[in-house]
């Protein structure tokens, strides 16, 4: 009965959609938004990378509250997590063999480079803050799982994210005051287009988003791999 | 001029500088958001007699609109800013106080957090800039939910995540859309273009949308959540979901069916919903034991007013729906926290384990017949006035249906009047049971914040004018699709 | 002449009264096959009784009695009594019906005070039994009063004997079969002899009275009758200009009451007020909504 | 089938979408309700790419400077997206932290089961 | 400036009486009185007057604004000189009690909001002292506490409410259509409005002042309330704040629509003030024998509160000079009484230690001699007995019914009285006469400061019964004001045609004749002075003390009438709160708990939403 009326409403809603699908041709070039910003994203922001100039440039408010959505999960997850002590318990688990621990620790760096390299050319490449950030929290979750017993120093942590997210808005602030009146204005010099050091705000940004998010992710993998324990 | 930007910038940056604060020192955490709500409310209290002459279109990135994402300072998100700070402000007072245990750095981040996210839903002219906001309110308030950790804040905020995901699904959806048939993601760029396409098409995202904030906005029957949330959240919590996020959720439902969509034929159907959502919510904390969770049941109906005297969808009734929104948030922010102390004193919710409190608490018990007396809409308090413009407007319309409806959403009205009563008379008259009668006062920062909301409610409530006024004007705002489409892509 | 007739109509019913009431002894005891005692017993007994001491429980036992038989004395000033009725001009029908009950009222308050349960036994009985009569009885008096349009009495009086008896014409005839059946209710005769019921309740609220106290109580009974009959007499039998045969036709009244009460049996208090709230008050009601639709 | 090529993406979406409403629907563990979102919220996010897609198009990054513009795919859902996972990913972990705490709980996960709040 | 420095110094002295007794009690005391005493004298300075003046403050754009004239004088003046002898009785009955800071705030409090009312010069601050005096009456009903108070409170509140969102309703409709709450312009503007907009508005209003004026079917709230309700506070009620109903009625009736327009609403006979009447009508009987059922000396006395307003709407609503002033005057002289009953039966309670059940009173006589002849004369005031002011009101009410040709509501109105008279008796009786219970026998005398009141309101019956020319010529000009003809009168009673009255020819002939029989009982009768319980009872001793036959007064008459007259609106009503009760039980079971539902609904709600688009495209 459930299952039916289930289907039921869904097949309604679907054929609601479908008619409002037949004006949303798939495939087919449109927004003459989306082609205003595709030929005029490089000269705007200075980022070669489209995406990250919507995403930092045009929408750039979109990205603060993102970053307030992870802080928020980061926060709530600590929050509804919240232990108490930090000290991890003893359990009877196995350690690591030698090879996992070693392979894991060798790997860490690499890892965080790679993640590093990916925030810091997100007005370049494929890629930016948020993909970093996971990138490097996907290291410290390697080490979690590799290595146990290593833990995030949570100070440190929770100092990175707030400076990320600090820097975030102060340089947002800064543009209201320096250039423009505009809340996230690029108030920096373009440069030149390409180039590592060119997209005036967007590396910074990106820089502290990157930092930002891996510390979050690994501060949320953090706390559940602590509830497993 | 001051930028309407701070509003959401300031509290923010504040936010993510809790955590190093609290590195410094815990204590200094619980002080960020006084700081950061009074300083809101001053931005907020100075923008006003600005966006009442004009709105301020604030441009984020120096694009100009559609191009970018802009904030619409009108009058509607200014004062709805101020009210959020206001109501931020006096809570989290309180909370100063009244979070004592548990995770309580976190507990402020996220309130903060929560706020901001209401100041972004108001003030944001960018559609999905408003989920993107909307999803920090309502995770926060998720994590706020089950912030103590018991059973049933837990299963509370469970129940109320998988509705509210769902409902966001929704919104995105419905988003992505809109989307997919205008090109543009900016409210009046998606006005101006809304007649572009054939009927169906924009009532599907409209259909989507309105379920999806309808989830938040707690209209019937999306409210399921609504009931176990505010009841089991800590008070301060309850009084800041009932007075500000289900208020925030109706305004965005509000602004998409008035200002994108400018779909004034899906009235008659809100208006029915609206006396609908009165009566369930009137009749279900009729029938209620529970103190919080009869406070919350009455959220629900006073939703169900707000919505039907939106959905009148004339000057005076949207004043009056603003209005009643106000004191909504008032006097319901007073009794979630009176109610929180009266609980943490009897220890239970029964409405029952409060007999007597007139005798222990009775500043308290005062401020808790204020909000009573003020959400029935008695005079001299500021729940008169709104109820005044909602039974005027309805009137105004001259047609049986109103005045019939109206004679329905009065029902609910009575029906609140009487479990309303009831409790005032149990604070007051009955006997409480074996525990000896002794007086004793909450402490004194809750005390402050209930006294500044009941001050408020008399004050408003005896001299409504200014606060009347204001709100027509932003009335006018919602109601006028061109000015709006105007002033943004001038 | 009206200062006489002031002092003169009371004294006249008193006589009246008294008479009526040794006439009533003599006849129920002719119908009863005995010989019964002389018509002036009555006289002769409240003038022994007024020569005897007596116990008294306080002030308001006093005063009770006196203000029962003042408040009977008024009454006999507005009641047309022939042709001459010296105070009818001060309230009229109204006034008397409030009268009217100064009279009970006074006794049961003097009783009360006593603190004798039969008195109160007795009280409760009279009020009781008041409001089963009245409900009748007020249908039939507004119906007289609607149908002439006055609260004046005088006025009833007069248009009566100007066209014809109230009892004869139409519609108020109806009217006056009710009258007729409460009568006894009001003249507290059988079968509604519940108040005094000396054989139950030793005279209910007379019962601790005595010497002047009883010559009192019995005055006022004997104006009670009067003023019952008297009031009969004028609103249903058209009253009289000649005091004779208005005397006459109170007799005639008077007597036909007797019977009634020489050959019935005593109600309980409850079946008197069921069969008044019965009969009565139906064919009143019935009188009253003709009276209603005929019109003036 | 041109109908089909045309429109196989949203049929993808779509069908991802609903599958996970009646998971959500349907099942009554509260682990398979979140799956259940999580396919949900998967559905949307590949509605809002492939509402931005052009056929043949390449991705809007000009890694030269002789691309062609007009055949880059709309960036903006692209932008979108990156948000809506993100935001995606935070209620996700809202859930599960809720689940394990509800779990310690109530010792179930069965939603029938957890019936404490009601009426 | 007089009348806004009335309503300050109300309002004002009701905040200072309470921050006065955080000080000391005495001192609080003192200025409570001071305070009635103030507002009585500047009532007093205000006789007469009559002007209207608009305020310089007002509300969502409406002018408040305040009037006096002959209407809201009389009013006025009945709530302050009630409320400064209940504030004077509060004293000593109160003493000892809990929360006395609070009880006098609020019953000052209520005095202010009722004059406010009266003085109101437009709608909307009617309706707002209205609702304030609503509320504050709410917070002082329950003060005894204990269930049956709260009941009584809740009951009171929740019709009250009923009242004045019909209230609310009607005034913000005339408030659209004329663009105006001013009584004064709404006056003029009246003449001109649609037969549909004036019915509605009427029947709003007269749901509100039906309820407050405790009229049958919306009685209900008010037997639980008098009696419930501390007895200076029951005074006021019953004295004063029921009558607030008719302020209303008058306002609406007279001066708002005014008599054309009040002929023009009605259908063949059925009119506005024939249904008014019929109702009242009904009250009256219904109240009457409601009271003869019961057992409690307050509640008798709410019971005859019910009935005796539904006289003074006989009266108001015959709408003859005559009717008019009866009803009028029955205001005043029911206030006059009732305050009296319930001051006495205020000072039972107060020296018995609470007993107000009839049947555990009794020979109360000798004890409290002041309270008896409060009560006495208070009972004689309520029957109408000659000499007392009821009876002249009543007098005018009866007159003018049957005058008009009412037969049948006259017969209510007599029927009406004879109830009065047993269940008046009943009370007497069963506190003061009979056999003294032995738990009575040290009940000490009223204190000072209640007899005080109660002479004062003893005192205030008989020289308005007697001489009734005085408080009707100011009647006379109220109805003058609501543009009645005036009646012709004197001093000692209305000399006219038909009919006429003459007070003072009465109490000639009761006093020569009461003389005359004194005289004659003092002289020739001779007696001793016996106990109370001295009794024969044919020969066998009476037990003292444990046979007073107070125990159900009138059992055979309650058994005939009690299956006739049972409460069927007050059980309707309850029954209508029960079901809603279960109602919110039952819509409340589709919150089951059960989270997949939940997701259900949303999902339900969408997919009704696109189906009716899909279906029907309303939208």
């Amino acid at each position: 009965m459930r299952v039916f009326l289930s289907l039921l409403a869904l097949a309604v809603i679907a054929l609601g959609i479908a008619m409002t699908l037949t004006d949303i041709p798939f495939g087919k070039p449109k927004a003459d938004i989306a082609t205003h910003y595709v030929e005029n994203g490089r000269e705007d922001t200075g980022a070669v990378n489209i995406i990250t100039s919507v995403v930092l440039g045009y929408r750039g408010f979109d990205t603060l509250g993102e970053v307030a959505v992870l802080f928020v999960a980061a926060m709530g997850l600590g929050a509804v997590l919240a232990t108490g002590t930090r000290t991890p318990k003893a359990n009877g688990w196995e350690p690591a063999s030698l090879v996992l621990y070693t392979g894991c620790r060798f790997l860490f760096p690499l890892i965080v480079l790679f993640g590093a390299y990916i925030f810091i050319h997100g007005h370049l490449t494929p890629g930016g803050g948020f993909q970093g950030g996971a990138i490097i929290a996907s290291a410290f979750l390697l080490t979690y799982l590799g290595c146990r017993g290593r833990r995030v120093h949570e100070a440190w942590s929770s100092a990175v994210e707030s400076l990320g997210g600090l820097t975030f808005v102060v340089l947002g602030l800064a543009g209201l005051t320096a250039a423009g009146h505009y809340f996230l204005s690029a108030f920096l010099p373009a440069g030149t287009l390409g180039q590592l050091f060119s997209g005036g705000i967007i590396p910074l940004i990106y820089i502290a988003i990157g930092l930002k998010v891996g510390s979050e992710l690994a501060g949320v993998i953090d706390r559940l791999v602590e509830e497993s324990q | 001029m001051v930028s309407p930007v701070l509003l959401i910038a300031v509290p923010l940056g504040l936010a993510f500088a809790m955590p190093l604060i609290a590195l410094i020192s815990r204590r200094l955490p619980r002080f960020v958001p006084l700081v950061a709500c009074a300083f809101n409310l001053i931005v907020a209290i100075r923008l006003i007699p600005t966006v009442l002459s004009a709105p301020v279109i604030q441009r984020i990135g120096g694009f100009s609109p559609p191009f970018c994402i802009n904030l619409f300072a009108g009058p509607v998100g200014v004062m709805f800013a101020g009210l959020i700070a206001l109501a931020g402000l006096v809570i989290a007072i309180y909370a100063l106080s009244y979070i004592r245990t548990g995770p309580t750095v976190r507990y402020h981040m996220l309130y903060m957090l929560l706020l901001v996210g209401a100041t972004g839903v108001v003030l944001t002219g960018d559609v999905f800039n408003l989920f993107v906001f909307f999803e920090v309110l309502c995770i926060s308030s998720y994590a706020l939910v089950a912030y103590f950790g018991d059973r049933n804040g837990l299963e509370a905020a469970a129940k109320y995540l998988i509705q509210g995901a769902v409902g966001s699904a929704l919104l995105l959806m419905g988003i992505g859309l809109l989307y997919g048939l205008f090109g543009t993601l900016n409210m009046a760029d998606i006005a101006s273009r809304i007649g572009s396409v054939s009927d169906i098409s924009v009532f599907v995202p409209l259909a989507l949308i309105v379920s999806g904030l309808g989830v938040e906005a707690a209209i019937f029957p999306l409210n399921a959540w609504l009931p176990d949330a505010h009841s089991s959240a800590p008070s301060s919590i309850s009084a800041i979901l009932s007075g500000i996020a289900i208020e925030v959720g109706l305004y965005a439902v509000v602004r998409m069916i008035f200002t994108v969509f400018g779909a004034t034929s899906i009235f008659m159907f809100l208006l029915f919903l609206g006396v609908l959502t009165v009566l369930m919510g009137e009749l279900c904390a009729f029938a209620q034991t529970n103190i919080k969770r009869m406070l919350a049941y009455s959220s629900i109906g006073q939703i169900g007013l707000i919505v039907f005297a939106f959905a009148m969808a004339s000057t005076i009734s949207l004043a009056g729906g603003l209005f009643q929104l106000l004191t909504h948030t008032l006097s319901k922010a007073l009794l979630f926290l009176a109610a929180g102390y009266m609980i943490h004193r009897s220890g239970s919710m029964e409405i029952s384990s409060l007999n007597g409190m007139g005798r222990r608490m009775p500043l308290t018990s005062l401020a808790f017949s204020f909000g009573a007396f003020s959400i029935v809409g008695l005079p001299p308090f500021i729940g008169f006035p709104s109820k005044f413009l909602i039974v005027r407007s309805a009137l105004e319309k001259q047609q049986t249906l109103f005045t019939l409806l109206l004679g329905f959403v009065l029902l609910g009205t009575l029906v609140e009047g009487a479990y309303f009563f009831r409790v005032v008379q149990a604070i007051y008259f009955k006997k409480s049971g074996d525990e000896p009668a002794s007086r004793s006062l909450a402490p004194a920062l809750p005390l402050i914040s209930m006294l500044i909301l009941a001050v408020l409610i008399i004050f408003v409530g005896i001299y409504p004018q200014p606060v009347a006024d204001a709100l027509s004007t932003a009335a006018s705002d919602l109601l006028d699709r061109a000015a709006y489409i105007g002033s943004v892509l001038r | 002449m009206r200062i006489v007739w002031l002092f003169l109509s009371p004294l006249i019913a008193l006589v009246a009264g008294v008479l009526l009431l040794g006439l009533s002894r003599k006849i129920m005891a002719r119908i009863h096959w005995r010989y019964g005692p002389p018509l002036l017993q009555p006289v002769i007994d409240i003038i022994r009784l007024f020569s005897q001491r007596s116990a008294s429980h306080g002030i308001l036992f006093d005063l009770g009695i006196v203000v029962s038989l003042a408040g009977s004395l008024i009454i006999t000033l507005f009641l047309p009594f022939g042709n001459i009725a010296p105070l009818s001009g001060s309230g009229g029908m109204l006034v008397i019906l409030y009268m009217m009950l100064i009279g009970p009222l006074g006794i049961a308050l003097s009783g009360g005070e006593s603190g004798n349960p039969n008195a109160s036994i007795g009280i409760s009985r009279n009020l009781m039994l008041a409001i089963g009569y009245e409900v009748p009885l007020l249908m039939v008096l507004l119906a007289v009063m609607t149908r002439y349009g006055t609260i004046s009495i005088v006025e009833i009086v007069r248009v009566q004997q100007a066209s014809t008896w109230s009892i004869a014409s139409w519609p108020l005839v109806v009217s006056g079969l009710a009258y007729l059946l409460v009568m006894p209710a009001m003249l507290g005769f059988r079968p509604f002899e519940v108040v005094q019921a000396p054989q139950e309740i030793s005279s209910g609220p007379m019962v601790e009275y005595g010497g002047s106290y009883l010559a009192l109580v019995s005055i006022q009974h004997a104006l009670s009758l009067y003023i019952t009959i008297s009031l009969f007499v004028n609103l249903m039998l058209g009253g009289s200009g000649n005091i004779v045969i208005f005397l006459f036709k109170m007799l005639v009244v008077f007597v036909l009451f007797l019977f009634v009460n020489a050959v019935f049996p005593r109600f309980r208090i409850e079946q008197a007020v069921r069969y008044l709230w019965r009969w009565p008050t139906l064919i009143g009601l019935i009188g009253l909504v003709l009276v209603a639709l005929v019109g003036r | 089938m041109s109908f089909l090529e045309d429109y196989a993406y949203y049929f993808g979406a779509f069908g991802l979408i609903f599958i996970g409403l009646l998971i959500m629907l349907v099942k009554h563990n509260l682990i398979k309700v979140i799956i259940g979102l999580s396919i949900l919220d998967t559905g949307v996010n590949l509605f809002l790419i492939s509402v931005g897609y052009i056929s043949n198009g390449t991705a809007p990054i000009f890694c030269r400077d002789d691309m062609d513009p007009s055949r880059m795919v709309d960036p903006v859902p692209q932008a979108l997206v990156l948000t809506a996972i993100v935001i995606g990913v935070a209620v996700l972990a809202m859930a599960l932290a809720i689940a394990v705490r509800l779990y310690q709980r109530y010792g179930t996960l069965d939603l029938r089961k957890i019936k404490e709040l009601r009426w | 400036m007089m009348v806004e420095l009335l309503l300050i110094v109300a309002f004002g002295g009701s905040l200072l009486t309470y921050v006065l007794g955080k000080l000391s009690s005495r001192l609080r005391n003192g200025f409570a009185l001071l305070n009635a005493l103030a507002l009585v004298i500047m009532i007093g300075m205000l006789y007469g007057q009559e002007f209207e003046r608009s305020l310089p403050f007002g509300f969502l754009g409406i002018q408040f604004s305040i009037r006096m004239n002959m209407l809201s004088w009389f009013f006025a003046a009945t709530i302050l000189g009630i409320g400064l002898l209940a504030v004077l009785y509060s004293f000593r009955y109160m003493k000892g009690k809990e929360r006395l800071d609070y009880y006098y705030f609020t019953l000052l409090f209520i005095n202010a909001s009722m004059l406010g009312t009266v003085v109101a010069g437009d709608l909307l601050s009617f309706f707002i002292f209205w609702e304030m005096m609503s509320w504050s009456t709410y917070l002082l009903i329950s003060l005894r506490g204990g269930g049956k108070a709260i009941f009584a409170g809740i009951k009171y509140i929740i019709m009250s409410l009923v009242g004045s969102l019909a209230m609310l309703v009607a005034i913000v409709s005339l408030y659209t259509a004329f663009g105006t709450v001013d009584i004064g312009e709404l006056a003029v503007h009246m003449q001109s409005a649609s037969l549909g907009l004036a019915l509605l508005v009427v029947i709003l209003f007269s749901i509100t002042f039906v309820i407050i004026n405790a009229l049958w079917p919306f009685h209900t709230w008010l037997p639980d309330a008098h009696a419930e309700a501390v007895s200076p506070f029951s005074a006021i009620l019953s004295a004063v704040l029921v009558r607030k109903g008719l302020y209303g009625l008058f306002l609406l009736m007279y001066v708002i629509l005014g008599f054309s327009f009040l002929d023009r609403l009605a259908v063949g006979a059925i009119s506005f003030s024939n249904v008014l009447a019929w109702i009242g009508a009904i009250t009256i009987v219904f109240a009457a024998f409601r009271a003869l059922l019961q057992n409690d000396s307050k509640r008798i006395l709410a019971w005859s509160t019910v009935g005796q307003g539904g006289y003074m709407v006989l009266g108001v609503s015959v709408a003859t000079s005559m009717g008019m002033a009866g009803g009028t005057f029955h205001i005043l002289n029911h206030c006059i009484y009732i305050a009296l009953l319930f001051f006495v039966a205020g000072a039972i309670e107060h020296r018995t230690g609470g007993i107000r059940d009839l049947d555990s009173l009794g020979g109360l006589i000798k004890k409290m001699p002041v309270a008896f002849v409060g009560g006495l004369v208070g009972i004689f005031g309520l029957i109408g007995l000659p000499l007392t002011n009821g009876f002249v009101s009543k007098w005018l009410i009866y007159k003018s019914l049957i005058l008009e040709g009412r037969p049948f509501l006259a017969f209510a109105a007599f029927l009406g009285t004879w109830g009065t008279i047993l269940y008046g008796y009943k009370f007497i009786h069963n506190i003061f006469l009979g056999q003294l219970p032995d738990e009575l026998r040290d009940v000490k005398r009223v204190p000072f400061t209640m007899a005080v009141p109660i002479m004062v309101l003893v005192v205030l019956v008989f020289l308005f019964g007697v001489l009734p020319g005085i408080p009707l010529s100011v009647v006379n000009q109220v109805g003058t004001y609501m543009g009645f003809e005036p009646l012709d009168l004197n001093v000692w009673g209305i000399p006219s045609e038909s009919g006429t009255l003459n007070v003072v020819n009465l109490l000639a002939a009761i006093a020569v004749a009461g003389f005359l029989v004194w005289l004659l009982f003092k002289t020739l009768g001779r007696s001793t002075r016996v106990d109370q319980s001295d009794n024969y009872a044919a020969g066998a001793a009476i037990p003292r003390g444990r046979y007073g036959f107070t125990r159900e007064f009138y059992a055979p008459l309650y058994r005939i009438v009690s299956p006739y007259v049972k409460d069927f609106p007050d059980a309707l009503f309850l029954w209508i709160a029960d079901r809603t009760k279960a109602l919110g039980g039952m819509t409340r079971k589709i919150y089951s708990g059960y989270v997949g539902s939940y997701v259900m609904y949303i999902v339900l709600f969408l997919a009704a939403l696109v189906f009716v688009q899909l279906t029907w495209s309303p939208w």
